[in-house]
């Protein structure tokens, strides 16, 4: 605990913010949720990237993928479908582009990634895997499995934990599996997972969703449906979170509509250890540092030392 | 790049349904270059969730409120009311608080100096086209074509001429200037001024015929396009409209928002690039 | 179709807005979702209640039930929370007290009902079998089976077609199946519904939800946890309505966030043949009127001489 | 009871935090009851989406604006300012839109004329008292009984004053009036006044006090209670509270929008009514 000047007369212990997730150390628990932070960069002009937990980037795939048809995004009411289609550079463009950039910043850096099929997991955690300036993985098991006829891997507990297995035989870096939260019942899930290796857990993902252009009678996605995201879903991430975090022991990172420091509190009471900010990004660049700013205050309002004390202080 | 919490300084409604806000932008007027954009919140407190993408009509300066005081420096936007986000910015007032993030992507090329230019404007496509034209006028003869519905729909000519720009009206009732599409004008323009450059913006209709004028004659063109924005700084890659290299095998997409929003015409797959277009009110304008 | 006269010059057919649900003939295709809408007496103050296309009471139990502690409902981002507890009157007060006031009413009666366990969704069906008043059963199937270890029925594909299937035995009546958004696939329970004689399918119910007071680190609901409604889930009850309707032949009722006209017109663009109003009805106790009248209109200026037309006439 | 959109005639802030709002309301005057509420609805668009409940101030009449003319009926509200809602409201000005509901709820039995009555009011609790005085005052002795935190949370005095209530103040820190809790001033008078009949509205802990005082003197009490609340008119069952007979076994829930908001003290459950609040900001003022 470093001290803080306050009202020039009292001085108040800093709380601390620092958590480790699967070994990763955060100075605090706040990072980007994959997708809406670009590779870092983007946003760098916007805010202080050492000020953040960790960097999460934009989810990677072996070989570039262009993504869906437009258009790509809707908005709806206190919220937004998307349905880029995981567009992104592919691992080779990553490793020469985008990384000596994240190189350069003093935060953990975290990479989203997934696969078409089942090897194609494994090559892209093995090629990340001895990268030094990757801290750990984030695999996203929101995709189809193509072999499979398309089911989503994330959906099925068997299918879920066997491409954790993989992946996790072909890489010794921290790994955090980002759920899906379009199940019957996500712990199911949950637990697959985590007996099959995984350090961390990340939810949730966006929840499908679609809209209509009454006028001209299309869907008002290319792809016709896509994921909903923002503050609209955030009763149901808070919720599946606090699921999670009763039925697993490994640390969960809580994702789904955060916007203000309040909303990044929701989670943490109910027991995620970090959290992530998607959406709100592209409302406010700074979203982030208002809300480690604003938890920071909190604890010093209610008296808290460490964040510690407050991550799971949900009182039943 | 920036983005900086700020206040309205006027508001306006120009035309019916066109409004002009002035917003305080320090350090605004050295940065903005012709074609680029701005994201705008609407309100501090949602909704709407999302900001919404505004090229900058121009940018100036205010006599300080104090003698020693520097100059303030502004922006302007102007707006056509579509939908929800622009209803409530059209109740905005003096002293407002707003929010705006750029100035974004990437302007216009000045083009080679000396060549005729011809700016083509449809409707509030004409905004990011009066900076652009305040630089081109210093070095090259600047034609402005106008186009349409209506009347209404016709603004800012004045302030074009007063740049010393020679513009043409063409509305589609003709209740302004000559009776029809834009594009007719172009047209002719064309055949007299062969060596012209092309600067274009406008609904996608109209950049098709204007692409397709370009094309026929080869005439340089760049375009200013509008895409559906989330971020507007290129992460959350919603944007994208189709590269010339284009496929259904091997897509390409660029990035309205980094990238663009101008591009040089022949980036751009002509054949698809709006198939998919019209899905939000505001596109069919 | 009538007559209707505009701008005193031009006179316009007035376009057909009914539709058939199962033998159920509605006026128009709106209705108050259950529960939202008292036993109709409630609402009858604040709009004509035969201007609306069916009413559809409070779930209905065998013996009545007194509901959750407090607090209940909880207000969150373009939704609210509750956690009522399925709190009525029971069958028999239902039948004493509140029926013959919806005798009087010239518009079809659906009652919605539930049991606590397979037995009881049986006794209540046979109850309301012979009641001339009722037109029209809709199963909630998204109650706990307390004797299969409080699973809910309606996200298990057998043990909804069960309770359907018992439930068809019991009563004669139109039988509309409500189905619960908290599942992997829909279309799977929707199938096996469908197949064990369901009539007609309506989605969706509330998505289970949490929000945390952050000054008590309490849930904000007694229960902890409860169903999210309201503008913020429309974008998944239009695509599970989506989906639902490729999936299977009987008629489906689309409901989720509708507030306005134009929302109740995405749902029948997907193929709803009709919808719920839910949440909105506590926002403007005569939202519906609003949207029956919207329909219209848009009808009108689309040139839709029948709703029929409207009916799924998405373009893929 | 009807849902009618209309819109504001003044709103004021009358004490640091807390706002009077007059709105039009005709047909109002003649069927608002004391005890009653209104469904208030902040903005015709979203959000918040959920109405607010506020207890009917008092009614009344403005001369009409031409002669001839029938005078407009407006009906009054006061309100704290306490969250998301209520902040919105604060801005609201004349002429803008609005949309109420009401009156709503089950209000005061006005007792036996004659009999001493006694009003105690907490805060913004306040509210409900004012047509219920106007009422008492004229067939019985009114002692009205205010507490608050401090000078501030002490309002509308003079207004009772001048229908003839006798008022007595008692703020927690001194500032106003008395020092200490108002439940003290209550004890003092229920010795003085073993028939009075008491009639309380404020936060729960000063309810409890009061029930506990009265039930102790044998003393026949109302309360007016606040519960959230999303329809107002006894359709979604989230704004019950327990009433006497309630058990774990057994529960027993009241609905207080429908069977309340004003309830004999002997219909609820006081051991418990309690144990689950506090969950809104505003639940604690
Ligand atoms: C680079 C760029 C520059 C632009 N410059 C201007 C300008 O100078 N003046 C002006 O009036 N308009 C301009 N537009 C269009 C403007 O952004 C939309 O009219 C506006 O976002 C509509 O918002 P709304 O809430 O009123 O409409 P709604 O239809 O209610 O908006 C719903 C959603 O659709 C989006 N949207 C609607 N129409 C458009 C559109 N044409 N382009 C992109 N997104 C749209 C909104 O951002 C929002 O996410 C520009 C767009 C882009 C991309
Ligand atoms: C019958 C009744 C009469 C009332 N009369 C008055 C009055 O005359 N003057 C006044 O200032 N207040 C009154 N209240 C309380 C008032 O309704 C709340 O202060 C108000 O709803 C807070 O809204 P908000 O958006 O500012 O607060 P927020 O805390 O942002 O509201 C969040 C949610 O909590 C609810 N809520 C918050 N506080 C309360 C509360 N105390 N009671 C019920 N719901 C609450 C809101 O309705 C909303 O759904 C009354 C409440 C009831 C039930
Ligand atoms: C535009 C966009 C792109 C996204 N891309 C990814 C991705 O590539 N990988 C991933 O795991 N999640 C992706 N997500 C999901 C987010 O990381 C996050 O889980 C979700 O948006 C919910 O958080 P929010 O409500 O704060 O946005 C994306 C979300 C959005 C809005
Ligand atoms: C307060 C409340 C009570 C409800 N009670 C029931 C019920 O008894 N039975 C039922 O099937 N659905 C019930 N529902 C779910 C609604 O019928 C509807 O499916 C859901 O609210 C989604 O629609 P909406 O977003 O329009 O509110 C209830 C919803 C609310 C908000
Ligand atoms: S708007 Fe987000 S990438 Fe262009
Ligand atoms: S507020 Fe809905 S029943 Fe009382």
């Amino acid at each position: 605990m470093t001290d803080l000047a306050m009202n020039n007369k009292t001085t108040v212990k800093r709380p601390s913010l620092a958590v480790n997730i699967a070994g990763i150390h955060l100075k605090n628990p706040v990072m980007p949720a994959s997708g809406t932070f670009g590779y870092g960069e983007e946003y760098a002009p916007y805010l202080d990237l050492e000020r953040i937990g960790a960097i999460v980037t934009k989810g990677l795939s072996l070989r570039p993928k262009a993504g869906n048809p437009t258009p790509r995004i809707a908005e709806t009411i206190s919220g937004m479908l998307n349905a880029i289609g995981l567009q992104n550079v592919g691992i080779d463009d990553f490793i020469k582009f985008k990384l000596p950039f994240l190189r350069e910043v003093n935060t953990p850096v975290i990479v989203n990634f997934f696969g078409n099929t089942l090897d194609e997991y494994g090559e892209v955690a093995a090629r990340l895997a001895d990268l030094p300036e990757v801290a750990g993985l984030e695999l996203n098991i929101s995709c189809p499995n193509v072999k499979q006829g398309g089911i989503v891997f994330g959906t099925d507990p068997k299918a879920a934990a066997e491409v954790v297995s993989l992946v996790r035989s072909r890489s010794q870096k921290p790994l955090i599996v980002k759920l899906t939260p379009n199940v019957t019942d996500i712990t199911v899930i949950a637990r697959a997972v985590e007996e099959a290796g995984a350090d961390a857990l990340c939810c949730i993902n966006t929840i499908t969703g679609m809209a209509v252009d009454i006028k001209t009678r299309k869907a008002r996605l290319a792809n016709r449906t896509g994921g909903l995201s923002g503050p609209a879903i955030r009763p149901i991430a808070v919720r599946m979170v606090h699921q999670v975090v009763q039925a697993v022991k490994i640390p969960v990172i809580g994702v789904g509509g955060i916007v203000r420091a309040a909303d990044a509190l929701e989670f943490l009471i109910v027991g995620a250890k970090a959290v992530q900010v998607g959406t709100a990004n592209f409302v406010d660049p700074a979203a982030m540092l208002g809300i480690v700013e604003g938890i920071e205050q909190f604890c010093i309002e209610e008296g808290i030392g460490d964040i510690g004390e407050l991550i799971g202080s949900l009182q039943l | 790049m920036k983005n900086f919490k700020t206040i309205v300084l006027s508001n306006q409604e120009i035309s019916s349904g066109y409004y002009r806000m002035r917003i305080l932008a320090p350090g605004f007027g050295k940065v903005g270059k012709p074609g680029q954009f701005i994201m705008f919140r609407v309100q501090t407190s949602l909704p709407p969730l999302l900001r919404r993408p505004f090229g900058i009509f121009r940018t100036g300066f205010l006599p300080a409120d104090c003698e020693g005081q520097p100059p303030k420096e502004y922006l302007e936007i102007l707006y056509k009311v579509v939908g929800r986000g622009t209803t409530i910015m059209s109740g905005l007032h003096e002293g407002d608080r707003v929010e705006v993030l750029g100035p974004l992507g990437r302007g216009f090329d000045l083009g080679v100096a000396g060549n005729d230019k011809i700016l083509v404007g449809g409707g509030i496509g004409l905004v990011p086209l009066y900076m652009l034209a305040q630089e081109l006028v210093k070095s090259s003869r600047v034609r402005l074509l106008i186009g349409g519905k209506r009347r209404d729909d016709i603004i800012m000519v004045t302030e074009f001429e007063r740049l010393g720009v020679n513009t043409h009206i063409a509305t589609e009732d003709g209740s302004l200037g000559e009776e029809g599409f834009v594009t007719r004008v172009l047209e002719r323009k064309l055949q007299k001024y062969p060596r012209a450059e092309v600067f274009a913006c406008g609904p996608m209709p109209m950049l098709e015929a204007v692409q397709r004028l370009c094309a026929a004659e080869n005439v340089p063109l760049q375009v200013s396009l509008e895409a559906l924005m989330a971020c507007g700084v290129g992460a959350c890659l919603g944007c994208v409209v189709k590269g010339a290299g284009h496929s259904e095998q091997n897509p390409q997409y660029l990035c309205t928002c980094k990238e663009g929003p101008v591009f040089r015409a022949e980036r751009l797959d002509w054949s698809k690039l709006t198939d998919e277009e019209g899905t939000c009110e505001g596109c069919k304008s």
